[in-house]
Formats: structure tokens, C-alpha cells, sequence
């Protein structure tokens, strides 16, 4: 009977474990992108505002990601030779768009207004987190209905609490 | 000849009784030949023959109700999950149909148990000892059955937790006052305090016959007997605490029926809003549990020779009296309901009653459920109906598809009939529902095939005092 | 402790404990999906909010016009263009349903060329250049063999510079041949109107501003003329006007859907709308409310038809005609119509005529709230045009060489024994531009694909206006889905590949050049009228936005008198004649276009084969409406399938018992029952024109739809009858609450 | 561990109850005028474009289970000379004491600050108890995972979700309009005014049948109509208050 329980603890505690592992080291916080391009250099470093290249955070819902043709934009002529750099340029040539990986990739029956939030006086940090110091995004809050509730609360937003006002 | 001459006692037919019926009169016990020379040794022999002898028929017959449960009840409900609720036969105004008449069928079955072996505890009547183990495994089968058909019939199952009051990060609770909830938290005790009722009565059997088993029964008997070693604190606590359940249970039995009534008597469908309701489906789930009862007990007594021996005549005697009384009641009820409607004066409910009555589809199936449900119990008045079992088995056979029939008029005629006539329209179930349906019993009889093989049917502790008391 | 054989089973079970929660891990987390970026973002596209662009609504004639709104280069939704002054914002359900013929599955995508016989159906893709050469080598064969005449444009009913274009190109083609045919092309009303009231223009029925609107087989709210524009009269005729609602009263054999908002309704017999009318003008005359001078002579005219005499032709009881006279001519102002079914008859022109003899006596016309005269168009209307009867002749003649057909079914619209689709054998090429594989096309040899009205350009002059010139722009909201091209893009390109004359005079390269450049001439001619927009890129742009041309100022009301000598030679006395004779064929058959699939041009719109029908919410599929009294005799339930005999043709179509119509007459609406035309309408219902006869009138060379009658019996199968309704009665649960009008009227 | 207790309880409490609200901030309200519907179910197809309301098929046609958010109910009077048809646009009434709020288990469907009988469809888990307990038949179920074949699904509205199968689903008044009217207000700093918002069976009603407006503002034009003295609301004495008001058609009672 003894032998029982010491072989049913090893089996919980591995698969605790294995869970562990999966969402520590294999975990879709900090999926790999096609080119490594760094937020830390350009929003931390050289201090470009989010909205010069998210244009359409203060307009729409979606904030929108640069078009290929905003980073040849700068990129013609700032450093061309890097190896990322030509990356870019290469897809310039091809005319193809860089595939990114959604980072924050909220469920399509979410109705997520940026322009909303940015009009309400919300820093883009307080979502995404220290973006200008990260080098590779990494998704800092949860995106979950818990955590969207408790911003609602703390900041006490009217019907912020309806499920209409973020579903569709 | 009927089959039980061969319990010929010394050369005369009959059966054997305990003498200890204070409550027969003179010609009572002569009239049931009471005969009381059975040892303690012969009842546990024959109860643990009837677990552990299963001869080869036993096991073809399980296997061909597995089959049959898994064909009828549980490929047709992953393929409705699958595909989706359309492929059943319910559509825009008539959204509740066979699954929720099975739902509030089984609840009702399952009613009876709980009624038999604790009511019957507290009026200390003697008839009720062989009988009370049966009906509580069926209320607890039946349940099980009742709460899978929620399952069956909700639309998105997987996410049925949501109808549980857990804490969540999404800060909503389920909606308290919906009938839906009541069904959830009634049903949800009646299941715990059935399963604990059922296991209070099986720990002295168990201790029975723990030693004499081997191998795994051994050890899963040594584990559920809680070491009851048949002191006689032991035995003065498991009284005490099995009147107090059985005192407890007693409100449980109205109030779960009643609430499961209120899913429809809340809502404002012109058929189904009655103040009538709680009471008549009460009537009817005691009703039909009762004959459910008498199914099982019937068969029981065919299949496992033992149990022959210590369910008898009297038994049936008594039981058809509560039937025959709940039939009254019931159809009392029914005749309410309809007159009450009729002199409603209101067109929503005149329409219903119309389509109920004289729809040339339904008028059918009524007429078959007021024969069933009404005319036909009124034989059990007869003592000779009353006692013989075979009649009693095919009158309980017609109470219970007549009171399947009365669950699916209540929906199957309401729903259609709404207030705005041009959204009428009829329903007919399609095959996936009857297919469920039918699986429901065999998934019943399965369930209560392999109990029988693992725990002693016939209660051992109440038998011996019933026919040793001398 | 420990032995061996344990360890080994306690690394294995760790093993799958790691794994399994390594597995519910990854099972847990959302799809890692892409975020694809532009690569040259547009500049008007913001994704996730949605631009508007104004256009034309091309699913009837009406020309309404919508707004689009575009999602990120994607139409989602259209509505009626609040400027517009046909629709003013509204829009009818075909209009709504615009958007599935966008992005119908069943669109054809690549130009198609014939593989096998023409019976076989199957075609091979080729490209746009292949294709255009193809066309060209054809037609200059004909011009080298000089029989240029031997080429026939078919279109359907196109009115603005698509229409031009057309013309143009016949014209420097030397074929005098260009045909358009449609279904409803309302040529008998323009006939009589101009026979009686001299005008060529259909003229505006001002309903909204009238008191008593009597509506002879005028489906007005539902498909006739401008559904919508009706339908906001009718608004405002009930409840618009504060103190004074108008009354409706319907005159026709079947209870159309204009019929059921009606305050009364006439069952006439079939065919003697007009003899009623003419009862009325006679009771106006004779109880003294004509003032005219030719009063006597008008009584001459109008003699036979004295209320008493014609009540048992028409069915109607003759104190009904004469209180209705009384009420027509004193609701200064009525107004009196003559619709499609009043039209449709074998003599409609009378019909039509002895209405506008009603208007002239009751003295509505040229009034607010009677008919109103409409100006010329901008743009010179097309004239030089044959019906679809020449077509037919010549074809059978062996006349024609090649034929080119532009968004018409003629093997569909017309009946089978017109035998066309005998004429569509001998003709050895057929060229079809459409955008779905409807049954023409299955019979043409090249099937060049042509854009939807969503992605096109184009525009259109309203007709009937209201009141003013309007003129309506159509600009693509979407780019175009496949390889398909504007139908005027096609002519240019193979009037460039013919060479001197069609290259001299049609210069432009694509049909936007073309449409543009016309409308430059038009702005330079009417200057004045524009005072507001100097230049011309600022007065293009103004259409634009607001979807099309219209100055409410300039309303020059031609004024209409009436020609009472080319009249007298319609007014007939007998009712319409229907082919059959009376004992074998017991039943009149009344057609009438169904408010969804219009002709049956709309049947591969999922969304309209889905609408229950307004009046007897049946969809998918045809049905026969008979009255619930003929049928109880005939022992026919609801759902049966009947066999409907005419001396031209059978069909199987299942029974609706319907209380609105006449106990004499049946009805089945047009649109269904095609062969190929797509997933949603393919074998679908049945198409009642095949029972009619294939004559056409001499005077307007249309077939008439109500033309013949019919046997009824009932056939074995089972019908199969779809429909949304349970039951119509309300056992009075006040759910349609009414007030009677005369106690409206006390407070 | 006190903190995280209090922490825990402190979530507890702000659970929500499916509470009633006494004073909405606006009272959304659709007037229909029975005079001037015509019955030509324009507003059915506007309904099926903006809301991306399946298609179903005949064969699931004669099973009833149809998508009409909105649908309009014919019913005939009288035989056959004096037949008389009225019509009568049929959607969710949005009840303010709504029987399908009392019956959701889930919570899925509850009445929110506008005044409005909202549908949450992920929440919801297919019991049917709203659609049984709707008097007005105004609920429908995706009995399927219905799809859009080939380019259709390109015509679908992003500002409403596609329903998966087992979901309840009804008329919201074009809830995704009221946000956008809201949102559009709030960016131009002023009240929603009258007339802002128009779901898209009002906006596309060929004869001004449907008007729509918050019957708090006493000067919005859905008030006036409602002040008339042809207002009725449907099965009034069901009492469960709809939101939709409807003016008596004018017609001559028949001859009993």
C-alpha cells in the first residue's frame, strides 16, 4: 500500500513538472519572429513614439503593424549591411509582406478598442509593459477576462463591468 | 402451475412470511401461511450465491446490453455532439422535447426508492425490508440517467461547468434565480444524500460477507465495510443515523420533484404555467417510481432464484394498495389540469388543450395515457390482481410508458402551441432521440446488472431481522 | 527499500507524468497566428473602420441608389443613399441582397470557350486575348463578307452611357440590330401613354400626396416600376400628412401584396380592368364632374359601358363602381394606375388607355398627387431599337451570324413554344457577356465574364424620375474579384482589334475614358446649371460623393393634354382574350414576378430564395395559389402536387390554398424552375412561362403573361411545399390591433 | 495570509447578481406604425446582411429552423370576397422584465444599462430555457456549425461574431451600431443625439414604418410616437414591458 502512494506522488509531481516546463520554456509569451527587430533599439534607444509606426492605434481598433514599406523607409539608408537589415530589403525586393507572430492575440469575439483606451489616457506600457526595453516582445499581462475586469474596476469605468462593452 | 410451486412447503403451495406481522389479523396469517425456518447461515449462503454463481447466461447478457447501451445511448449523443443538436428532431418553437421528457422521467423513477426505504422506515412497516435495496440502487441509477439527459440535452456540453457556482477569474456567478439553478443544486443533493442512504444500509451487509469473499472483492469489501465489526454501539449509531436520514430525505423527495416541475411552471408557455404542477409532478414521479419498483422487483425475482424466496406476495400486496392510491391522486390531478384550462377562457390555453385533445396525433396517445395511468390500475383494487405478480408487472409496465406518455403531452403539446399562431409548429422526434432513449434503459439495466454482481441486492442485516425474529 | 523493477515502473510512470503535463500545457495555449502587415499600406485603408462609397443599385430597373460600406477592401453592407432622391435613404430587399451577387460562389471566373456540342455544356478557360481575338476574327468575317448586318446585340433594358456605348458601336459596325428585352420592360405603359397623352417618358405617380389611390393589378409597394419610391409615397400617404390618410383601393384578380395594405379590394374577372375603369369615367360623366367642353362627345365614347351593364362582365356590383366613382372624382386629387398585371393581358394597351381615360375625366393629371410629366434625359436615350420578336424571325430565317447577348436570359424569360431555343441553334455563334452560367449563356459558344454592378463602372438615367432629371453614378466599391471585365472595356478592346472605322470613332481605350469624357460634354453644354462647380474635376468629384446628378429646380413640367381621337381606337368592349377554350381549360392563369427573384435573375441569391414570401411565406420553391373554395371541391389539401395543363405546356407545382384570389383563377410566380444557374437556383421549383403561348403583341412585340388558361389535376407524389408559416388565424389574441377609420376622424 | 484572504473575498464580492436596474441611461425603443408596414420583409434580408445570419437550406427550411431575427407574421381575416391581411414586423422586444432572464442558468442573457435584453453568445450553453420561456418566439439556436460557402464569407460584419453551433442567438437592436453611434459620440465629445443610431432593419424600412430612439429623451421622435393614442404593445398583459411599441393599423373592422 505504501509502494501505492509513493508511485501515485511521483506521477503528480512529474506532471506538475512537464506542465512547467511547457509554460516556462516552451511557453507562446516570446514566439520567434521572422526578423529580430528590437524594440529596445528603436523605441528605447532612438526614442521613436509607438504611434510613428502603430498609426492607426489612435483611430481604429486595431492598432495596426508598419507596412514593409515605412522600415525601408529609414532602413535605405541606415545601416543597409546588417543581416536583419537586408532581411527587410529582401523582402522589399520580393514586394512580400513580413509574416510576423501575433503576440497578443485576443479571441475574435473580443470587441478590443485601442483608440478607446488611448483616448481614455492609457500608456501603451500599462498593457504591453516596458516595451521600449525589450528586445524580443514578450507578453507581459495575461489578456485574460480576470485581468481585463480588474483594470475595469480599478479605474471604475462606466458599465465597464457589461458584458457587451467587450463582447461582440 | 404457476412457477412457485416449487416452494412447496411440506406439501402445501404457498410462500414463506415472518410471523412477526402484528398488523395481519386471524385469517390474514392463516390465509399467507406464515413459515419462519430459515437459519442466518442459509440467507448469507444465498446471497453470496447470487453475487458470486454467474452462470454463462448472465455474462451474454451483459455483453449484449453493453453493446446495445453503447450503440443506442452513446454513439448517437457523440454523434449529435458532433454534428450538432440539429440532427434531432426539434426546431424554433418547440425547444424542449424527448430529452427533457426522459430527464423528467427518470427523476421521477428515481423518486421511489428514497419514498420506499425511508418513509417506510419511519412507519416501521416490515414489508419494506427485502424490498428497500432494490428501489435505492434504481433512484440511484435512475439519477444518474436523469443528470446524463441534462448533458444530453444541453447544446454546447463542454462547457456545462458553467452552470456550477465555482469561483472564477471572470468574477460571474450563474444566474440564482433561474429554475435551471434549483434543478442543479436539488438534483445535486438528492444524488449525494441517495448515494449515502444507499451506502449507510450496505455497510452491515458488506461486514456480512467480507470474510467470505476472496481476491479483489475481498479487498474492495474490507475497504467499504469502514471496519464494522457488529458492536452494538456501531449498530446503535447506524440506527440513529439511518432514521435521521431517512427523516431528512423525506422533504427532499417534494422538493426536488416539485423544483424540476418549476423549470416549466416558471416560464409563461400557456400549457406549462399551472400553479397545479408541483404537486401533480410530485404525484407522478411518486407514481411512477412506484411501478418502476414492481418492474424491477419482478424481474429480480426471475433472475436471481434467492431473491424469489424472500420477496413475496405480501409484498406486492402492499405495494399495489400505494399504487392504486397514487393512481387515484394522480389522475385526480390530470383531470384538474385539464378542466382548469378548459375553464381558463383565455385562447392560449384553450388552443393548447385543443391541439392536445384533438389533434388526431395526440387525442391517441392521450386516451392511451389516461387508459394506462387510470382505468387500468383500478383493477389492482381486486385482491387477487393485487397479489398475483404477473398481472402487477404488466399494469406497472403500462403505468410507467403511460407516465413517459403524460411527460411528453405536457411538452410535446405546449411547446408547439405558443402564443403567436403563426410560429406554430409541430414537433416530431427524430431517430437520435429515440435511439437515446431507448439506450437510457439498457444503460439502467447494465448499471444494474453489474451492482448486482457486486453488492448483495437483497439487504442481508434487514432480512435476518425480518424472518428470525422469533 | 526501493528493489529495481520498482524504480524502472517509477521512471516510467515520471515519464508519462511529464509528458502528459507537458501535453495539457501545449493544449492550453491559443494558435500561434500570423499578423500580416501591408507592404505599401493605401492610404484610405484604415483596417477596422469602414469607408463608404455611393453607387447604383442595379437589381431591377428602378435605379435606386446605395451606399457600400467597404471594410478593408471588403463590401459588407449596402444601404440606400440618403441624398438619392428616388430612395432617400430606403432600400428593398433585392437591393439589400446585392451583395451575394458580388460574391456568389457560382460566379463565372475566366473567359470560357465551347469544348464539345452545344448540348453537352462543358467549355474550356482560355485567356482574355485569346478570347477578344476569337471575337474579332468573327465579326470580321462579317464585315469582309460585308453582311455586317447579320450581327445582333441583345441587352437587357440599359439606360445611360453603357447603353451609348452599345449604340455607338452597332452603329460604326454597320448593323442596325441592337435589341433590348427584358422580362418587365413596361413598353406597353410607355405605348399607351404615349398613344394617349403624347408623352415618350414614363411619367411620375406622385402617391405620396394623393387622397384615393386606385390601383388597377399595380403591385406598386412590392415590383413594379420603383418599388421603393412607391413605398415612401405610401408612407406618407397613410400616416405622413397630419389630419388625412389616403385610401388604397386595389382592383385585381389575384390579392397582391400592394393589394393587402389596400382599404378595399375589387376581385375583377380577369381581363376587364380596363371595361371597370371605363364604368367609372362613365359614372364621372354622367353625375356631372367632367367640366370639359367635349363632355358630350366623351358620353358618346363612354355610352356602352353604364355601370349596370358592365357589373356582370366585371363581377362587381354596380352601386360598388358608382360610390367609387363618386369617392375617385371628388379626392381631389386621385390618381389611378394601371400595373403590371392590368398590362400584361393580350390587349393591355386598352387596359392602360382606359385608365389614362379615368385620370383625363377625374382631371389628376399634371397635378400634385396625380401624374406628373418628367423632363427629357441628359443623355440621349437610345432609340433605334427592335424587340425581341425580329431577333426570333431572323434567327429562324437563318439571318444571323452571330448573336451577342449582355446580361439577359431570353431561354429563360421567353416561353418554350417561341421556340428560341431552336433560333439560338441556327445561329452559328453566340457570344454571351454575363457573370453567371444562367441558361443563355449554357447555349453560347464564348462566355466572356463581365464585372458585378459592385466592381463596375457605369451610371444610369431614373426612369420614371420624380419629377426632375436624375442621374445616377455606379463606381466600384471593391476591386474586382476574378478576371472579369466591363462589359464596354470588351466592345473597345474589339472595336480596336476591326480596325479603321470602329477604331476612328470609339478612341477611348477603356470605358471609364469614355464615361468620363461624355460626361465632361455634358458638364461644358450645361454650364449654367452648375454655377456652384467651376471646374469640372470639382463637379465630378461632388458626383461622387453624392452618388449621382439631380437639380430639384429645374422641374419643367411638359404640359400633357390629352389626345382623345387616337384613343377611341383602344377601347375595347370585350375582356382580354385567353387562349383555351372555357370548358377544357376551366381556370385563368395569372403570372406575376415574385418579390424576390424579380424575373428569375435573382434565384442564386441564397438570402431571396430564403425570404418567405410576403404573402405566402414559401421558400425554396415554386408553388400554384388556389382559392381554399375551389380547392375543398377539388379535394385538393395544401402541399398536393397538381398538374396545371395549358394547350402550350404541363407543370408540376404544389398547391397553396390561398384566400386572396378570385375562385376562377390560379396564380404561379415567376423565377424559378432554371435548369443552370448556379448551386441555389439549379432544378429548383418550376417556371410557369413554359404554359404560355409564344404570340406577341403587334403593337409593343412583348409576350403577354396572363394570356391563357389552364386545367388543374391532382398528380400522386407528395409536393413539396416549404413554408415558414404556422397558422394564419389570430384567435383573437389582439396581437394586429386595428382602429376603424371614421372614429380616427371624430377627434 | 490574511492579505490573500482578503484578496480572495474581496473578489468575491464584487461578483455580479443578475440584478434589475431601477434608471437605465437611455431606454432603446423601436415604434413600428402597422399603418404604414407594407409586409416586404426588406428588413429581414438588412437583418441578414448586417448580423451574418446563416443560411439554412430547404431542407432545415421545413424543419423551421430558419434565421429571421426579424420576420413579419401575416394574418388573414375573412373569406374569400372580403379578405382582409394585416402584417406585423415580429422581433425581441427587449422586455424589460424579460422571461428569458429569469430562465438562463449561465447568465448568458441579462438586461444592461441601455435598457436592452442582452445575448452573450459565448456564454451561453444551449439549455434552451430562453427560447422556451420567450412568449414572442423571437429566439433562435444554431442547430449547426452553419459555413459561408467559397467568397460569401467575405461579406461577413467583423463587428459581430459568427455563431458556432449549441449557441441561443436573437435580435439585439443592432447593439453593434448602438457601441459604434456611442463610440462615434464620444469621440466628438457630445450626447448620442436622436436619429444617431439606426439599426438596419429602421434604416433600410422603405415606408418609414420603423423609427427607432431612446424613449428617456422626451424629445426624441420615438417619444411623440409613442405619445400617440394608436400606441399598443404586444400580449401587454404578460407584463413582461417590450421595448418595442406598436401603433394600431387603420382599417374597417370586418362585418361579424
Amino acid at each position: 500500500m505504501r509502494k501505492f502512494f509513493l508511485f501515485s506522488f511521483i506521477w503528480v509531481a512529474t506532471f506538475i513538472s512537464g506542465y512547467w516546463i511547457n509554460t516556462s520554456w516552451f511557453s507562446d509569451k516570446q514566439p520567434a519572429q521572422p526578423i529580430a527587430f528590437s524594440h529596445r533599439i528603436h523605441a528605447g534607444e532612438n526614442g521613436i513614439p509607438c504611434l510613428y509606426c502603430h498609426i492607426y492605434a489612435e483611430r481604429s481598433t486595431a492598432a495596426g503593424v508598419p507596412g514593409v514599406q515605412k522600415c525601408i523607409g529609414c532602413h535605405q539608408i541606415i545601416k543597409r549591411d546588417a543581416p536583419e537589415i537586408s532581411k527587410v530589403a529582401d523582402y522589399w525586393e520580393r514586394k512580400k509582406p513580413i509574416p510576423w507572430i501575433k503576440v497578443h492575440n485576443l479571441p475574435d469575439f473580443v470587441y478590443f478598442s485601442h483608440k478607446r483606451h488611448i483616448r481614455a489616457g492609457i500608456d501603451c506600457n500599462s498593457c504591453h509593459g516596458n516595451v521600449a526595453g525589450m528586445d524580443v516582445i514578450t507578453r507581459v499581462s495575461s489578456l485574460k477576462m480576470g485581468w481585463c475586469i480588474d483594470c475595469h474596476m480599478s479605474h471604475n469605468v462606466k458599465n465597464g463591468r457589461d458584458c457587451w462593452t467587450c463582447h461582440k | 402451475m404457476s412457477p412457485f410451486d416449487k416452494l412447496r412447503v411440506n406439501g402445501k403451495p404457498g410462500y414463506q412470511t415472518s410471523p412477526l406481522i402484528l398488523s395481519l389479523s386471524k385469517d390474514e396469517q392463516r390465509y399467507f401461511q406464515l413459515n419462519k425456518n430459515i437459519s442466518y447461515k442459509e440467507i448469507n449462503d444465498d446471497v453470496i450465491d447470487a453475487m458470486t454463481r454467474t452462470g454463462p447466461l448472465y455474462y451474454v447478457v451483459l455483453a449484449i446490453v453493453t453493446i446495445l447501451t453503447l450503440l443506442l445511448f452513446f454513439l448517437p449523443w457523440i454523434y449529435q455532439i458532433k454534428v450538432g443538436q440539429g440532427v434531432t428532431g426539434l426546431n424554433n418553437p418547440s425547444y424542449w422535447g424527448v430529452y427533457l421528457v426522459n430527464f423528467v422521467f427518470w427523476v421521477g423513477v428515481a423518486h421511489a426508492g428514497t419514498l420506499i426505504s425511508a418513509m417506510l422506515y419511519i412507519t416501521r412497516t416490515q414489508w419494506r425490508r427485502s424490498v428497500h435495496r432494490s428501489a435505492e440502487t434504481m433512484t440511484f441509477f435512475a439519477l444518474i440517467i436523469a443528470v446524463s439527459f441534462i448533458m444530453v440535452h444541453m447544446g454546447r456540453v463542454w462547457n456545462f461547468y458553467w452552470v456550477l457556482p465555482y469561483p472564477n477569474q471572470r468574477t460571474i456567478w450563474t444566474n440564482f434565480i433561474s429554475p435551471l439553478m434549483f434543478d442543479v443544486f436539488a438534483i445535486g443533493t438528492y444524488f449525494l444524500s441517495s448515494l449515502i442512504f444507499l451506502y449507510f444500509g450496505l455497510i452491515p451487509d458488506i461486514a456480512a460477507i467480507r470474510h467470505r469473499s476472496a481476491g479483489w472483492r475481498r479487498r474492495l469489501y474490507v475497504m467499504l465495510s469502514l471496519g464494522w465489526r457488529g458492536t452494538d454501539r456501531e449498530w446503535y449509531i447506524r440506527d440513529k443515523a439511518y432514521m435521521l436520514f431517512s427523516v431528512l430525505i423525506m422533504p427532499l423527495v417534494v422538493s426536488v420533484h416539485s423544483i424540476v416541475s418549476w423549470d416549466f411552471a416558471l416560464g409563461i408557455v400557456p400549457g406549462l404555467h399551472k400553479t397545479v404542477f408541483a404537486p401533480y409532478f410530485v404525484t407522478g414521479a411518486l407514481y411512477s417510481g412506484f411501478a418502476g419498483v414492481v418492474l424491477l422487483i419482478s424481474i429480480l425475482r426471475r433472475v436471481q432464484q434467492s431473491s424469489a424466496k424472500y420477496i413475496t406476495e405480501r409484498h406486492y400486496d402492499r405495494i399495489g394498495i400505494t399504487l392504486l392510491a397514487l393512481s387515484l391522486l394522480w389522475s385526480y390531478l390530470t383531470i384538474l389540469e385539464i378542466v382548469m384550462g378548459l375553464t381558463s377562457h383565455s385562447s392560449f390555453e384553450l388552443e393548447h388543450l385543443r391541439y392536445k385533445l384533438l389533434n388526431p396525433g395526440f387525442a391517441g396517445l392521450t386516451a392511451l395515457m389516461i387508459f394506462s395511468n387510470t382505468i387500468l390500475p383500478l383493477s389492482l383494487s381486486i385482491r387477487k390482481v393485487r397479489v398475483s405478480i404477473t398481472c402487477q408487472f404488466i399494469i406497472s409496465i403500462f403505468i410507467l410508458t403511460g407516465m413517459w406518455l403524460e411527460r411528453f403531452l405536457i411538452f410535446g403539446t405546449s411547446l408547439p402551441r405558443k402564443f403567436l399562431p403563426y410560429a406554430w409548429h409541430d414537433y416530431h422526434p427524430g431517430w437520435v432521440e429515440i435511439a437515446i432513449t431507448a439506450g437510457s434503459f439498457f444503460l439502467f439495466i447494465l448499471m444494474f446488472m453489474i451492482f448486482m454482481k457486486i453488492f448483495p441486492v437483497i439487504s442481508i442485516t434487514e432480512v435476518k431481522e425480518e424472518w428470525t425474529d422469533s | 527499500m526501493l528493489k529495481r523493477r520498482d524504480f524502472l515502473k517509477a521512471l516510467g510512470l515520471g515519464g508519462v507524468g511529464t509528458g502528459l503535463g507537458f501535453m495539457l500545457g501545449e493544449s492550453i495555449k491559443t494558435p500561434a497566428t500570423n499578423l500580416i502587415p501591408y507592404v505599401v499600406p493605401p492610404e484610405d485603408i484604415v483596417p477596422g473602420v469602414a469607408n463608404w462609397y455611393s453607387s447604383l443599385c442595379t437589381q431591377c430597373n428602378a435605379g435606386c441608389g446605395i451606399i457600400v460600406r467597404v471594410l478593408e477592401g471588403r463590401a459588407k453592407k449596402i444601404e440606400g443613399n440618403p441624398h438619392h432622391p428616388v430612395n432617400q435613404g430606403r432600400l428593398c430587399a433585392m437591393g439589400q441582397a446585392g451583395l451575394q451577387a458580388l460574391y456568389n460562389p457560382d460566379r463565372i471566373k475566366t473567359p470560357l470557350i465551347r469544348k464539345g456540342s452545344r448540348q453537352s455544356e462543358e467549355f474550356r478557360a482560355i485567356t482574355w486575348e485569346e478570347a477578344l481575338s476569337v471575337l474579332a476574327e468573327n465579326l470580321m468575317k462579317l464585315k469582309i463578307a460585308s453582311n455586317t448586318e447579320k450581327l445582333f446585340l441583345l441587352s437587357s433594358v440599359i439606360r445611360g452611357h453603357m447603353g451609348h456605348l452599345f449604340e455607338t458601336f452597332m452603329q460604326n459596325f454597320g448593323s442596325p440590330n441592337y435589341i433590348q428585352y427584358d422580362l418587365f420592360q413596361h413598353k406597353e405603359l410607355i405605348f399607351a401613354n404615349k398613344v394617349s397623352m403624347g408623352i415618350n417618358i414614363l411619367p411620375y405617380y406622385d402617391i405620396g400626396n394623393t387622397n384615393l389611390l386606385l390601383s388597377f393589378g399595380a403591385d406598386f409597394l412590392n415590383t413594379w416600376l420603383s418599388p421603393v419610391n412607391h413605398s415612401l409615397g405610401y408612407g406618407h400617404m397613410r400616416q405622413g400628412r397630419h389630419g388625412s390618410r389616403g385610401r388604397l383601393v386595389q382592383i385585381e384578380p389575384r390579392l397582391s401584396l400592394s393589394g393587402a395594405n389596400a382599404d378595399e379590394w375589387i376581385p375583377v374577372r380577369p381581363g376587364t380592368e380596363g371595361i371597370l375603369a371605363l364604368g367609372l369615367a362613365y359614372t364621372i360623366i354622367e353625375e356631372g364632374y367632367y367640366k370639359g367642353q367635349d363632355i358630350n362627345e366623351w358620353n358618346k365614347i363612354l355610352s356602352p359601358y353604364k355601370p349596370e351593364m358592365i357589373s356582370e362582365l366585371t363581377n362587381t356590383d354596380n352601386e360598388r363602381i358608382r360610390t367609387l366613382a363618386r369617392e375617385f372624382a371628388s379626392a381631389r386629387p386621385g390618381l389611378a394606375i394601371a400595373g403590371e398585371n392590368a398590362a400584361s393581358y393580350t390587349d393591355g394597351v386598352n387596359h392602360i388607355i382606359a385608365v389614362n381615360i379615368l385620370n383625363h375625366l377625374a382631371d389628376n393629371i399634371g397635378k400634385t398627387g396625380g401624374v406628373i410629366s418628367n423632363p427629357e434625359a441628359p443623355i440621349k436615350k437610345t432609340q433605334s431599337l427592335k424587340d425581341i420578336d425580329a431577333l426570333l424571325r431572323n434567327a429562324r430565317a437563318g439571318e444571323v451570324e452571330t448573336l451577342i447577348t449582355y446580361n439577359t436570359n431570353p431561354v429563360f424569360t421567353l416561353p418554350h413554344n417561341s421556340k428560341i431555343q431552336e433560333a439560338l441553334e441556327n445561329i452559328p455563334f453566340v457570344v454571351s457577356l454575363s457573370c453567371f452560367m444562367d441558361e443563355t449563356t449554357a447555349h453560347a459558344d464564348l462566355i466572356l465574364p463581365t464585372h458585378t454592378s459592385l466592381e463596375d463602372w457605369g451610371d444610369d438615367i431614373t426612369e420614371p424620375a420624380t419629377g426632375y432629371n436624375t442621374a445616377t453614378i455606379m463606381q466600384p466599391a471593391v476591386s474586382p474579384l476574378y478576371d472579369s471585365r466591363n462589359a464596354g472595356d470588351i466592345l473597345l478592346s474589339t472595336a480596336k482589334r476591326l480596325g479603321n472605322r470602329l477604331q476612328k470613332n470609339m478612341p477611348w481605350d477603356n470605358f471609364r475614358d469614355f464615361f468620363i469624357e461624355s460626361w465632361k460634354t455634358i458638364y461644358e453644354k450645361q454650364r449654367h446649371t452648375y454655377a456652384g462647380e467651376p471646374v469640372f474635376e470639382d463637379f465630378w468629384n461632388k458626383v461622387l460623393t453624392q452618388g449621382g446628378w439631380w437639380d430639384q429646380e429645374k422641374r419643367t413640367h411638359q404640359s400633357i393634354h390629352f389626345i382623345k381621337d387616337n384613343v377611341k381606337r383602344f377601347i375595347s368592349s370585350s375582356p382580354s382574350l385567353f387562349q383555351g377554350n372555357e370548358d377544357e381549360f376551366p381556370f385563368y392563369l395569372i403570372l406575376y414576378a415574385h418579390s424576390g427573384y424579380y424575373d428569375g435573375r435573382h434565384a442564386n441569391l441564397p438570402w431571396l430564395q430564403e425570404m418567405p414570401d410576403p404573402m405566402t411565406s414559401v421558400v425554396w420553391g415554386t408553388w400554384i395559389e388556389i382559392n381554399p373554395q375551389t380547392a375543398g371541391k377539388m379535394g385538393i389539401r395544401e402541399g398536393d402536387l397538381l398538374l396545371v395543363e395549358s394547350p402550350y405546356g404541363k407543370l408540376h407545382v404544389p398547391a397553396y390554398l390561398y384566400p386572396g384570389i378570385r375562385p376562377d383563377t390560379v396564380s404561379i410566380p415567376i423565377g424559378q424552375g432554371h435548369k443552370t444557374y448556379g448551386r441555389y437556383a439549379g432544378n429548383r421549383g418550376s417556371n410557369p412561362l413554359d404554359l404560355l403561348p409564344g404570340i406577341s403583341r403587334h403593337e409593343t412585340g412583348t409576350i403577354p403573361l396572363n394570356s391563357t388558361r389552364v386545367k388543374i389535376t391532382k398528380s400522386s407524389e407528395k409536393g413539396n411545399l416549404v413554408k415558414m408559416e404556422g397558422i394564419t388565424k389570430e384567435f383573437d389574441r389582439q396581437i394586429v390591433q386595428t382602429i376603424p377609420p371614421y372614429e380616427r376622424r371624430q377627434n | 495570509m490574511s492579505r490573500f484572504l482578503d484578496k480572495l473575498f474581496a473578489r468575491f464580492n464584487i461578483y455580479r447578481e443578475p440584478g434589475y436596474y431601477g434608471k437605465y441611461d437611455y431606454k432603446w425603443t423601436i415604434v413600428i406604425d402597422l399603418d404604414k408596414c407594407d409586409g416586404c420583409e426588406a428588413c429581414v434580408i438588412a437583418c441578414h446582411a448586417e448580423n451574418n445570419l446563416p443560411i439554412v437550406g430547404e431542407e432545415e427550411c421545413s424543419k423551421n429552423r430558419a434565421f429571421n431575427w426579424i420576420r413579419i407574421e401575416r394574418y388573414v381575416e375573412g373569406e374569400y370576397p372580403d379578405v382582409r391581411v394585416k402584417f406585423i414586423p415580429i422581433l425581441c422586444q427587449q422586455c424589460g422584465k424579460a422571461r428569458c432572464e429569469v430562465g438562463c442558468p449561465t447568465y448568458a442573457t441579462y438586461h444592461n444599462q441601455d435598457g436592452l435584453n442582452v445575448q452573450v453568445y459565448n456564454r451561453c450553453i444551449g439549455t434552451f430555457t430562453c427560447a422556451t420561456y420567450c412568449p414572442y418566439d423571437v429566439r433562435h439556436f444554431n442547430w449547426f456549425s452553419y459555413k459561408w460557402e467559397a467568397p460569401l464569407e467575405q461579406q461577413l460584419n467583423p463587428d459581430v461574431t459568427v455563431r458556432e453551433k449549441g449557441v441561443m442567438e436573437k435580435c439585439t437592436f443592432c447593439i453593434q451600431r448602438i457601441r459604434a453611434g456611442k463610440d462615434h459620440a464620444k469621440d466628438e465629445g457630445r450626447e448620442v443625439t436622436d436619429g444617431d443610431i439606426q439599426p438596419a432593419c429602421v434604416q433600410t424600412c422603405p415606408t418609414g414604418a420603423m423609427t427607432f430612439g431612446d424613449l428617456n429623451d422626451p424629445e426624441s421622435r420615438v417619444s411623440q410616437l409613442a405619445k400617440s393614442e394608436r400606441r399598443y404593445r404586444l400580449f401587454e398583459d404578460l407584463n413582461t414591458d417590450p421595448s418595442v411599441i406598436y401603433l394600431k393599423r387603420v382599417m374597417k373592422q370586418t362585418k361579424q
